[in-house]
């Protein structure tokens, strides 16, 4: 078997709060290999986000082991492996679209021409040719999203990790989003991290559904999809998406104490 | 040219007539000096300016530098354009006084920041107490106008001769309303504008000179200003920069101050000197000064000038 | 605009409660001088008399126009008597002190926002700067500026002026440079950005609608200082020598005059800082709005 | 981020309080500063410790009789205002445009006005106080009723609320935080208006009467004893609103966090 | 037939804003009847709002009849009809969780002693017990939505107008409210408005689906429920459930331009 491309083995993490420790992650173990597409879904505070910012060396487990490409997160993200996309677009209002997407690779000092091409070629990848030149708040929340996405892309780093990237966004122009996320992993071949909170949509996207609980948070399950790469929308209202989610609503509700 | 900062008392106007004249008809310049004048203002201390050093020569009262002199900062005069007192206390002839025996009980305007030391003086002599103690007098610190008296929270205020007193006149109240005491007829004068500077910086024998060309041109000023008050008046309004001044006071007040420079030609009589200490010495239980003040004044600057 | 007619009604109302407090105000002189004279005054004879005083309590509103009138429009601009020329020299200082307090602001919210120990030292003793009158400090501004060779006024008082203006940008811009969330810190940080980029790509250009918030607050500051620079410690030209002079003197009239020029100039000023604001946000690609 | 413990809060700033009289000190002996220009720290506390009776009558005439009548007639004038001009949409287009043109006037310009008005005792200073601060006040207290979330406001409606009611149990708590705010300003203004006004006509006593008249006789040390006494006034003035601020608006984003 | 609770007879709404008039609402036909559960569905900017603001009289439509019970809506509001749920929980900072859902009780004016028994009721209903004199931060999102519900039905108000009261909440913890709603709603019989993004959560609650379209806002489709009123978690696997999400998508999908 190939080597995972990320590794975690029992990690750890409690914070230290005001209120005392806080056990965030307990005894995390998971691979994940180049080329896939893995949701995490859970209930709030369950540990998604704390996981996907260790992945990214944003936080520095407590305990166990984790590894991307056999180095440190810390040093992975220093050699810039990461393109994170966060739950709000996060789109600078100062900067146009196009300047948006040009900042990681200003702070990155890639050539000026060479930073005019990839913006082009990201934009025109989330199917925002033309809109480089708008500002932010011209565009709408799904266009946005789009934005911050190719801004993530933008400077192909090796790994993806997406922190409920479309979790502000209405069903419509999620189905969209979602069905073009597809369309990228497929171009790109990346490997994706994807938080979210929706059932179909962790379906819908993964090769690998992490299904989450809280206190303390740890993985109470991972299926596997089997899926097929290719998935037109209407997917889910297949037998076997159906049987997946009810899985994951299972697992989902075992692990919840509300 | 030597260089010559002179620090004022007050604002622009027609009391500091004779350097502003010595300045604008080039009498320093012919003295070979260059001469900047610093108009002053409520939060300037000239005494201060002279020991931070923004001043070479400053106008000043002589209580006040004495004062200043006694509290560690050593100024000396040398010359004294001024010789007689332009101070005076005016009161609204309603408030039924008559006399310094009506003070007691009654709310008198004085003014502070050093000027209030002729005042306390008098009191002391008086035997009045100022603190607000039982059979005294309630000082009320006067702002920049005459408005305590028009509007009749004090019964009397300062003025000066060539200032204050006719504001009050051109207010409306007509001389009859008013009762006056001149500092001069109550026999407490003490020196008003005289030139003082460092003492340290007496021991230099250029600067001494230079000094005595600068008195030297400023009496001649003085003299020009004197018998020409309109032209004097129209110089003053020239220097003025807040452009706030009017011919009608200042050539009103170049006439009255032209009063009290008669009779001298700017050197300070010792006479008059010693009337002064003697006045702030015996201010009853709280003299503005204590001690007999040594070395406070020199004629050799005014004998060199005016020799 | 909805807000003329409202306006308009509002001042009306105001010059007619000014009129009559006017009235009242200065009638007690008129029959005091009808006293001393021995005559009576009529209702009329009282009402024009209260209009025309030359030291009222409180001038006619008329009156007040009147001397504005003379000391702008029929005063060539570079004469000391032209209320233009007096409030350029108010506008020089405050320029000067809000400079001085803009650039201060920025630096002083800098090292707060970027070392825990500048936060923890500096941000106390800035809020207790505000709590001493800068008037009781003037003097000894003076003597320092003095004494360090300055030879103008002009620097004592565009240090009251920054003084007081440098506050409302400090709070502001301390609040603008924090305001990046962690999430946003967090993006740059996966960029693998230094701390650099992190202060010139993100907190710096954050920090930018804070900081046109505060300039209209720290203009006004700026202006009140150098207003009250020039009462106090130098009372040489500028509006508030003015005033000052004009108490002095008992010209109420000049006094009034150059309260109201001051009141016109900070409204300008604010405006034009206002105006400012708007571009300076649609430059950063602000919505208009 | 790391907590600041009380002690740190306390020790950072006034450590750099010390620090900087230590050097105070040091300069003045060492330059040999005249005390007329710049009395050193132990000359100002020798000054204080000797002259406890006058500087407290200073502080009652000018703080207590001044600065805080002042304060709460302005304060109260403001937030009557603010009712009768918030109740009439008219009023508050017509008057808000002439109130922001008073509040550009520099109101110290009208001290030597209120002493000619109210006579030269602490009425007059009270007088200028409370001119000073009623813009301020009016501008926060209307901005904090206007502040309220329009949905909050939408609430009350559909409960038939009366105008009253919104402004008892919404508005007005809505616009404690903004009250707070702009009484933070008015003591430091209420200060140094009472301050000012005392250089145009005062009784014997007073802290702008002590400034000027000990500043007149080179009495530095006298001068900044008062300075001391204003600070540590407004300070705690300062610290008092922003102690009950605490209490009163405990619920504030702004005052639960850390 | 008896006579529609809530009717709606070609309703318009025009805004007139700064740039241009926004046609909000256009001839929106609908009978609702006492005791429906009706959704409103649509992408953002459809009306969805808009109508249900209409309905508690909080917007007045510019063309068209609607009335409420026969009156109009705004005399409806009057007399207290509706209770309002929005999308926040928008619970006043200030107030303890009883406090608030005492606000419209105060506002109503119910005698003292009532309050308390009814503060008592509803929080029980929305099983918060035990939580009254606890501070709205002091809970998570969903107890604090289920706080602001146990508000709109402390006073027994007619007819309950939920705006997306879940939008920001995660799925599970949905899942349990949506339940709750439902156990409310068989309890208490009331006539409820309820506008989602989210097709499940229509399908799964509601008696009547309205799908609406944007530019100009209209219905599209009315969607009649057949699932019975007693609806278990597990109702959303079957058939029919699929069967209708499917047609609310359909309709959905046809009215939007994205
Ligand atoms: N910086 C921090 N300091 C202290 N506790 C934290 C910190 N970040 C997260 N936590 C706590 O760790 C736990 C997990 O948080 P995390 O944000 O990873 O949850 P999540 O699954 O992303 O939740 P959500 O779905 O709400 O985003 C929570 O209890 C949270 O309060
Ligand atoms: N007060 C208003 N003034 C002007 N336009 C408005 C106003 N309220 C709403 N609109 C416009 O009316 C249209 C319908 O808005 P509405 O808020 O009802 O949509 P919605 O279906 O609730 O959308 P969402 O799902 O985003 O909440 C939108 O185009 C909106 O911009
Ligand atoms: C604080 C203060 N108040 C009043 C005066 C009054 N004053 C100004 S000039 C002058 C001499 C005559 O004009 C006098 C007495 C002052 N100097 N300082
Ligand atoms: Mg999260
Ligand atoms: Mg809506």
């Amino acid at each position: 078997m190939k080597k995972p491309v990320i590794d975690a083995q029992a990690v750890d993490l409690t914070f230290q709060t005001g209120d005392g420790p806080v056990h965030a992650l307990k005894d995390v173990n998971l691979q994940i290999n180049k080329g896939d597409f893995v949701s995490f879904i859970g209930p709030s505070g369950c540990g998604k986000t704390t996981f996907l910012r260790c992945i990214a060396g944003l936080e520095t487990p407590t305990g166990g082991k984790l590894t991307v490409n056999g180095i440190s997160p810390e040093e992975a993200r220093k050699s810039r492996a990461y393109g994170y996309v966060f739950q709000a677009a996060g789109l600078y209002p100062w900067r146009t679209i196009a300047g948006n997407i040009k900042l990681p690779l200003e702070i990155m000092e890639f050539p000026k021409a060479d930073q005019e091409k990839r913006v082009e070629k990201v934009l025109e990848l989330v199917d925002l040719k033309g809109f480089g030149k708008k500002y932010p708040w011209q565009l709408s929340g799904g266009m946005q999203q789009r934005a911050s996405i190719a801004r993530a892309l933008a400077f192909d780093a090796e790994i993806l990790l997406m922190d409920e990237p479309f979790g502000a966004l209405d069903e419509i122009v999620r189905d969209k989003l979602n069905e073009e996320v597809l369309r990228l992993w497929a171009a790109t071949n990346k490997t994706i991290g994807f938080v979210t909170h929706s059932i179909p949509e962790a379906v819908y996207l993964s090769t690998k559904i992490v299904v989450m609980s809280p206190r303390p948070g740890r993985i109470t399950d991972v299926i596997d999809s089997p899926l097929p790469k290719e998935r037109p929308l209407e997917i889910r209202d297949t037998p076997e998406f159906i049987e997946i989610a009810h899985r994951v609503r299972d697992g989902l509700r075992a692990g919840h104490d509300l | 040219a030597d260089e010559v900062t002179l620090q004022l008392k007050w604002v622009t106007q027609a009391q500091f007539g004779g350097y502003y004249v010595a300045l604008e008809k080039g009498y320093y310049e012919e003295a070979d000096l260059d001469v900047t004048i610093k108009p002053g203002g409520p939060d300037v201390a000239p005494v201060q300016v002279l020991l931070g050093g923004g001043a070479d020569v400053m106008v000043d009262w002589m209580p006040s530098a004495l004062a200043a002199r006694e509290n560690g900062a050593p100024v000396v005069n040398i010359a004294q354009p001024f010789k007689k007192s332009g101070m005076m206390l005016t009161c609204l002839k309603e408030s039924g006084i008559t006399g310094p025996d009506d003070f007691p009980n009654k709310t008198l305007g004085v003014w502070f920041y050093g000027n209030e030391y002729p005042f306390l003086s008098w009191m002391g002599k008086l035997g009045i107490p100022t603190d607000g103690s039982e059979g005294g007098v309630t000082v009320l610190k006067q702002g920049f106008n005459v408005d305590p008296l028009l509007q009749k929270q004090a019964a009397c205020i300062s003025t000066m001769t060539y200032n204050e007193y006719w504001q009050v006149i051109d207010a409306g109240i007509s001389p009859e309303d008013l009762v006056t005491f001149k500092y001069e007829d109550q026999g407490v004068a003490t020196l008003e504008d005289g030139l003082y500077v460092l003492e340290e910086s007496l021991t230099d024998e250029a600067f001494k000179d230079k000094m005595a060309r600068f008195v030297k041109a400023s009496m001649e000023g003085w003299k020009y200003a004197a018998e020409h008050p309109e032209e004097a008046a129209e110089i003053v309004l020239e220097y003025d920069e807040t452009g706030a001044q009017t011919m009608t006071h200042q050539v009103r007040m170049m006439t009255e101050v032209a009063k009290l420079i008669e009779g001298t030609e700017g050197a300070l009589d010792v006479g008059d000197y010693e009337r002064t200490v003697a006045s702030l010495l015996s201010g009853g239980s709280d003299p503005v000064i204590t001690k007999e003040p040594v070395g406070a004044y020199t004629l050799d600057i005014t004998d060199a000038a005016l020799k | 605009m909805n807000k003329i007619v409202p306006v308009l009604t509002v001042l009306a109302v105001l010059i007619v409660i000014w009129y009559a407090a006017a009235v009242k105000m200065n009638s007690t002189w008129t029959f005091d001088q009808a006293e001393r004279a021995g005559t009576e005054v009529s209702f009329s004879e009282l009402v024009t008399d209260t209009m025309s005083q030359t030291r009222p309590l409180l001038p006619a509103p008329h009156q007040i126009a009147t001397e504005l009138w003379k000391t702008t429009v029929e005063k060539k601009i570079t004469s000391k008597r032209s209320m233009i020329y007096q409030g350029s020299i108010t506008l020089k200082t405050t320029l000067l002190g809000f400079g001085f307090g803009i650039v201060i602001g920025i630096a002083l919210a800098t090292v707060i926002v970027l070392s825990r120990v500048g936060r923890l030292t500096l941000m106390p003793w800035a809020i207790i700067s505000q709590t001493i009158p800068i008037v009781a400090l003037a003097p000894i501004i003076v003597v320092l500026s003095n004494a360090a060779g300055t030879g103008t006024l002009m620097v004592p008082k565009a240090i009251i002026a920054a003084y007081l203006s440098f506050y409302p940008v400090l709070v502001s811009m301390v609040k603008g440079l924090s305001s990046p969330d962690q999430m946003q810190l967090d993006l740059l940080k996966t960029y693998g950005a230094s701390q650099r980029d992190v202060f010139w790509k993100l907190r710096l250009p954050s920090s930018m609608p804070y900081f046109f918030a505060s300039l209209k607050v720290s203009v006004a500051a700026a202006f009140v200082g150098a207003v009250v620079a020039e009462l106090s410690t130098s009372a040489i030209a500028g509006l508030g020598a003015r005033m000052l002079i004009g108490s002095q003197f008992g010209e109420p009239m000049i006094m009034w005059a150059a309260l109201f020029a001051a009141a016109i100039l900070a409204a300008i000023l604010i405006f034009l800082v206002g105006g400012f604001e708007k571009l300076a946000r649609y430059m950063m690609g602000g919505r208009a709005v | 981020m790391k907590t600041d413990s009380t002690f740190e809060k306390l020790a950072w700033p006034v450590g750099f309080g010390l620090l900087v009289l230590v050097l105070w000190e040091i300069g003045v002996r060492v330059f040999g500063i005249s005390p007329a220009i710049l009395p050193a720290p132990s000359a100002i506390l020798a000054a204080m410790a000797g002259s406890l009776p006058i500087l407290w009558e200073d502080w009652v005439q000018t703080v207590v009789k001044g600065a805080l009548n002042g304060l709460w007639m302005g304060s109260l004038a403001a937030l009557v205002v603010a009712l009768v001009i918030d109740r009439f949409d008219f009023l508050k287009r017509g008057l808000m445009p002439v109130a922001n043109f008073f509040a550009a006037l520099p109101i110290v310009g009208l001290a030597p006005i209120m002493v000619m008005w109210f006579g030269f005792d602490w009425q007059s200073k009270a007088a200028v106080v409370a001119v000073m601060v009623f813009f301020p006040m009016l501008v926060n207290i209307l901005g904090g009723l206007a502040a309220v979330d329009p949905m909050q406001r939408d609430l009350m409606r559909t409960y038939g609320a009366s105008h009253v009611q919104t402004l008892r149990k919404l508005r007005g708590p809505a616009a404690l935080p903004f009250v707070f705010n702009g009484l933070k300003i008015a003591t430091s203004l209420a200060l140094i208006g009472a301050i000012v006004a005392e250089y145009f006509g005062s009784p014997i006593r007073g802290m702008g009467f002590r400034i000027t008249t000990e500043m007149g006789r080179l009495a530095t040390d006298m001068v900044w004893a008062e300075i001391v006494v204003s600070a540590v006034t407004g300070t705690a003035l300062y610290g008092l609103v922003a102690g009950i601020e605490k209490r009163v608006t405990f619920w504030h984003p702004s005052q639960r966090g850390s």
